[in-house]
């Protein structure tokens, strides 16, 4: 019975308004970058500059595609879709959408104050947690889905989605999903301000390092959630093989999710100003 | 008989309890700028947030000091001709020097309007320091004029300083070649330009602090704001090098913060469109258009900041 | 019961308690002592919010700290003004009542009554956000007794409360003590404590200062001599005659009428006193210590 | 002479009416404002001090009118909040010498009157560091400075001693008191705790749910009926009561060991209560005729 409450209160959590309201803004972005995008050049299609292009707006991007062995139509709906889900589905929304709703379930109730009526529960800890955590996965993957979905919809047009890469890109979401969130909800229950801190992780290591030279790859989440969901053929050589990348992905989930549970029971959580 | 030292009460021990005041009163008037001089004061002591504003300011002169250096080395190698450092394309004159620095310096001048107005209205939030400042005889406009003009005048100065920096260089060293006659009314652009970039950035990030409760996430949503603008502007506008915007998408480039007074800052330096340093430049539009983008933006932060500080919920009941 | 064996605790170099050892009965103990003198930690460590840095505490014989069996028998009413202001207070109840373990069917049956005890039925619909700070401690008191716990650790409840809502929430607390419940409540207002109860634990600069009945500690406090006002028309005669009693210190005159005595063994004086006033047929208008009182003592102790 | 005369003054937010046809005049010196939380007594000092226009009715304070005049209204009134506030990343002096020049004061007199007000205030030795490091008691003690800087005519002091340990009490009733009487300086104070009304204030007004519940100077409103006597034995003693009654005296009230008896005109009551002791062998620990204390005053208010 009291399941039933915490679920009703960490889904409560995420509903503030402010953090609605980014939700809707995130899952909306794709698909309007796509949209606009699409009506503005669809008339200007000029096939002898691909490489320029490409090498003109995200670099990483055009990495990932140009090393996908059959390079295809550089204007086509494929393309376009490879480089804004890359750029704004996966390394935007997904990261962003983990971030803000893991590093919320607990700097939310500190804020407010409200965290010593959950902590004097004869309810144990970890359950708390695991439900406020299932929560913050199951939201952060609704959000990057409608994203996902709508991306595909402006790229593709309603006929041609199903046979296009949007469904693979489903699929991985989810593993993304629990993967980045264990990742956070360890971080927000270990540090205070871990929204500052993952905001670095994010934009000042996951976005880049998939475009440095040799195996920097390995040390970043985003490319083995890439490796799982290829746009294009992998070449051979690649460091990561989809085996390697479930293995490590797995690995992330389960450390991190235990990491998180083991944290929140043992450390100390209360409000600073009143240690008085 | 010398009177020995008398002081002003009658009897020899004063009384060192509560007294009245009754000094003289400054007017009304000039109450925003005691708000202003207050949130200026706070930048002159050793704490974080001081020393990395100083450091900010010192990186917006770097632009400038890059291009007036380079203006120095080709100019001493070819003899002393200013041309050749700018190159001879037609229209290129030294206003093209300060249009370009300014481009470079968009980012620095960003974050020490950040640095010097993120906290402003929402550390008083979180402080409920409110109550203090409308306890008193002030009112609202006084309160936002006085926070407004302190981020202006940091900004502006931020602005302003290292393009007199390398207009004196210029003045200096190349009157000779026509640096006056090319445009006599260059300080008074430069002067409008750094006016143009301190309001808009006053006016939206007082109205971004006024909106939210810490100084971090003032910032946190003013550089998502800021940064999301250019980056959806660019990505619309991506097309190859040799292709012209029309006037809609060139409308759509300029769409960002940094955009519009980018835009009126060529529109204002009489720039056009031209190679220099191997950087194209898109043609702004047309400057009545982005002016009044400008004053909607201005005019729209501090009216946000206006309706966020109500003074009835000031002292809850 | 609860009992602390040379507990002390630290935040970083900021001290919380120092060595504390001590054990709570049931009934109502008084938990009072000057900022920072670390009353709110001890209630956190009391209810497993906190681990001691040094020594053990023990509640029904279980570590406290993260412990859900002990919690069931445990309300706890925060200091802070922390409340879910989304929630209406019957929700915020109801919510709070289910995690303590009630079987679904009573939590409403027992939500209504704790909130009808608290006298917040009239309001229990509307939002919290909208609650003045004394609604607040009323919703946040019926949270803490509508699973009917053994323990009540209440910090700071009187702070902000009209006189009308402390009194209401000092006979309610009286009545849970004596219902048998161990009551722990931490307050400045000392005149309202005194009303409540004898029993207080004194902390002073994070050591434990006295603990114990009020009569006794004051009793003990021989440095500081029993100053008694006798107010009687013939205070001169009556100082004269009271001078001869070996056991009276001093004796001062105040204003014409107006005797205060002091002497370091009350008893004595309180025995012979009536004999001396009813042989000498003095007319005695009031006489009382004007240090029996909470507040007093409490000086006494700190000044040290 | 009064300081404020209201006429039937109407507050209203919205739909809710916080203050209705309210008639009273606040006489100098210190003012108790009492009355249970949502009486109105936080929208009473918001409109006296210019924030709020008043539905209907109209209120002079110290000569000006509320609905017009606020701005110089507020250059002779100090407000000292409940809450805690301070402007950040200040410390005391530049703090307090900023709240004087928001109040009209040239920068130079601001920080002479900052030191002043910070000595007197008692936070003589803690004036350079930063107001967020301040305890409790001394962020009363900073608010109170920053109200007084500029010199006000009227102080409103919303719940002073609120969570203050009774050492910082004490100091606290002492410098309102010190200013509330021959400093040419009236204060109103708001305060739920009533024994510190009592100590500090002469005059009290009592407020419920909108209305004027009870006004008037406490000395007369504490006049009790002296037949009553207030008992206080060492330990409770029903022995004591039946040899108290054989001797007339009747039982009113009990609270613990302590009894209110009403004793018949013209008996010696310290006989009688001493011949009763001393028969029941109850120990008497004190006995006075039974004040009524401003509790009492406000809970029959309430009724």
């Amino acid at each position: 019975m009291s399941d039933l409450f915490i679920l009703r209160n960490a889904i409560r959590d995420l509903l503030r308004p402010r953090r609605a309201l980014t939700a809707v803004l995130l899952a909306l972005l794709p698909g309007v970058v796509g949209l606009l995008h699409h009506l503005q050049w669809a008339t200007h299609r000029h096939a002898h500059h691909a490489s320029r292009i490409f090498e003109q707006h995200g670099r990483h991007a055009a990495q990932h595609a140009a090393r996908a062995r059959d390079i295809f139509q550089p204007y086509s709906a494929d393309g376009w879709y490879t480089v804004f889900s890359s750029v704004l589905v996966f390394h935007f929304v997904l990261v962003i959408m983990a971030l803000v709703f893991a590093t919320a379930i607990i700097a939310q109730e500190m804020e407010q104050k409200t965290i010593s009526y959950l902590l004097t529960r004869p309810v144990p800890r970890w359950r708390i947690l695991l439900t406020k955590h299932a929560v913050v996965v199951y939201a952060t993957t609704l959000v990057t889905w409608i994203s996902c979905i709508l991306l595909g919809l402006v790229t593709y047009g309603p006929s041609e989605i199903l046979r296009s890469r949007v469904p693979l890109d489903i699929a991985v979401v989810p593993i993304g999903a629990l993967a980045y969130c264990a990742l956070f909800t360890c971080l927000a229950t270990r540090f205070h301000n871990a929204l500052v801190g993952g905001l670095i992780f994010v934009f000042g290591w996951e976005s880049w390092v998939s475009s440095l030279p040799g195996n920097f790859q390995l040390l970043s989440l985003m490319a083995y959630l890439r490796v799982l969901a290829p746009h294009g053929e992998l070449p051979p050589d690649a460091p990561i093989t989809p085996r390697l990348a479930w293995i490590v992905l797995t690995c992330v989930i389960v450390i991190g999710t235990l990491g998180a549970l083991f944290i929140f029971s043992r450390r100390e959580y209360v409000p600073k100003d009143s240690a008085e | 008989m010398t009177e020995g030292p008398r002081n002003s009460v009658a009897t020899p021990i004063s009384d060192l309890t509560y007294r009245d005041y009754d000094g003289p009163l400054l007017s009304r008037r000039l109450r925003w700028w005691s708000v202003t001089a207050g949130g200026l004061r706070t930048l002159w002591r050793l704490d974080l947030r001081a020393i990395a504003f100083w450091i900010c300011a010192v990186l917006c002169t770097g632009p400038y000091l890059i291009l007036g250096f380079f203006l120095w080395i080709t100019s001493t190698v070819a003899g002393g001709n200013s041309r050749a450092f700018m190159g001879s394309a037609p229209g290129v004159r030294f206003a093209m020097l300060f249009y370009f620095a300014l481009r470079l310096q968009h980012l620095f001048l960003f974050v020490v309007a950040l640095i010097a107005g993120a906290g402003s209205v929402s550390a008083d939030n979180k402080a409920n320091a409110l109550i203090v400042y409308l306890a008193k005889p002030i009112t609202k406009m006084d309160y936002l004029l006085g926070k407004w003009a302190n981020i202006f005048i940091v900004v502006f100065g931020a602005a302003l300083v290292p393009a007199l920096m390398l207009y004196l260089y210029c003045l200096a060293g190349y009157t000779s070649e026509g640096f006056l006659r090319d445009d006599p009314w260059l300080i008074l652009r430069i002067v409008a330009v750094s006016a143009i970039a301190a309001s808009v950035h006053a006016s939206l990030v007082l109205g971004f602090s006024a909106w939210c409760r810490t100084p971090r996430t003032a910032s946190a949503v003013y550089s998502a704001v800021y940064w999301g603008a250019w980056s959806i502007a660019f990505a619309l506008t991506l097309r190859t090098p040799d292709e012209d915007m029309t006037a809609a998408q060139s409308l759509v480039a300029h769409l960002s913060i940094s955009g519009v007074f980018i835009g009126l800052a060529q529109n204002i330096y009489r720039v056009t469109p031209s190679r220099f340093l191997n950087a194209d430049f898109p043609t702004p539009p047309p400057w009545h258009v982005l002016s009044v983008v400008a004053v909607v933006l201005v005019l729209g932060g501090i009216a946000a900041a206006r309706a966020r500080i109500r003074a009835v919920e000031v002292i809850r009941g | 019961m609860i009992s602390l064996s040379h507990v002390s605790r630290w935040y970083g170099q900021v001290i919380g308690l120092n060595d504390v050892t001590c054990a709570f009965q049931p009934g109502l103990t008084a938990l009072l002592g000057p900022n920072g003198a670390g009353k709110s930690t001890m209630l956190k460590l009391i209810t497993g919010q906190l681990r001691p840095t040094t020594g053990s505490l023990s509640v029904y014989g279980e570590r406290p700290f993260a412990n859900p069996r002990l919690f069931s028998r445990l309300g706890y009413v925060p200091d802070t003004e922390g409340v879910y202001t989304e929630l209406t207070g019957r929700e915020f109840v109801t919510m709070l009542a289910a995690m303590a373990g009630l079987a679904g069917s009573d939590i409403d049956s027992r939500t209504a009554e704790a909130i009808e005890t608290v006298g917040m039925t009239r309001n229990a619909d509307r939002k919290i956000g909208g609650y003045s700070k004394g609604m607040r401690q009323r919703i946040k008191v019926a949270q803490a007794i509508v699973h009917d716990p053994d323990i009540l650790v209440l910090d700071e409840p009187l702070n902000g409360l009209d006189p009308v809502a402390r009194r209401e929430l000092a006979a309610l607390l009286q009545c849970q003590a004596d219902e048998g419940k161990t009551v722990i409540v931490s307050s400045h207002i000392l005149y309202e404590v005194e009303q409540m109860t004898s029993q207080i634990m004194l902390l002073h600069r994070s050591r434990l200062l006295a603990l114990g009945d009020i009569h006794e500690i004051r009793a003990l406090i021989d440095r500081h001599p029993h100053r008694i006002a006798i107010a009687s028309p013939q205070a001169r005669e009556l100082a004269k005659r009271l001078l001869d009693l070996p056991f009276v210190l001093s004796v001062r005159l105040e204003e014409a009428s107006i005797v205060e005595v002091e002497t370091r063994t009350p008893d004595a004086f309180y025995a012979r006193f009536p004999e001396i006033v009813l042989e000498g047929g003095f007319k005695i208008a009031a006489f009382d210590s004007p240090d029996n009182n909470l507040e007093s003592v409490f000086n006494y102790l700190i000044a040290g | 002479m009064s300081i404020a005369t209201l006429t039937d003054l109407t507050i209203a937010y919205g739909p809710k009416v916080a203050v209705s046809n309210l008639s009273v005049e606040i006489p100098e010196g210190c003012v108790g404002l009492l009355g249970p939380n949502g009486a109105g007594k936080t929208t009473l000092i918001k409109t006296l001090m210019g924030f709020l226009t008043p539905a209907s009715g109209s209120a002079n304070v110290l000569g000006m009118d509320v609905r017009r005049e606020g701005l110089r209204l507020r250059q002779r009134i100090g407000l000292m909040p409940e809450q805690d506030c301070h402007i950040p990343g200040m410390n005391a002096v530049s703090f307090v010498a900023y709240a004087g020049e928001l109040s009209g004061m040239p920068r130079s007199q601001a920080m002479r009157r900052a030191h002043e007000v910070l000595e007197y205030c008692g936070l003589g030795e803690a004036r350079y560091r930063n107001v967020e490091t301040y305890s409790t008691g001394m962020k009363q003690r900073i608010k109170l400075a920053q109200a007084l800087v500029h010199g006000p005519k009227l102080m409103f002091l919303d719940e002073p001693t609120n969570g203050l340990d009774p050492a910082g009490r004490e100091d606290m009733l002492t410098l309102v008191r010190d200013i509330s009487h021959g400093k040419g300086v009236n204060v109103v104070v708001s305060s739920h705790l009533l024994p510190d009304v009592e100590r500090t204030c002469d005059n009290v007004i009592v407020m419920r749910e909108g209305h004027l519940a009870r006004e008037g100077d406490i000395a007369t409103l504490k006049q009790g009926n002296e037949a009553h006597v207030d008992v206080e034995l060492y330990a409770a003693s029903d022995a004591f009561l039946e040899s108290a009654a054989k001797r007339g005296a009747a039982l009113v009230s009990r609270l613990g060991s302590r009894y209110t008896l009403r004793i018949a005109e013209g008996v010696d009551c310290g006989r009688l209560l001493f011949e009763s002791a001393g028969e029941s062998g109850a120990q008497v620990r004190g006995f006075r005729p039974s004040l009524r204390t401003l509790e009492d005053i406000f809970m029959e208010a309430m009724q």
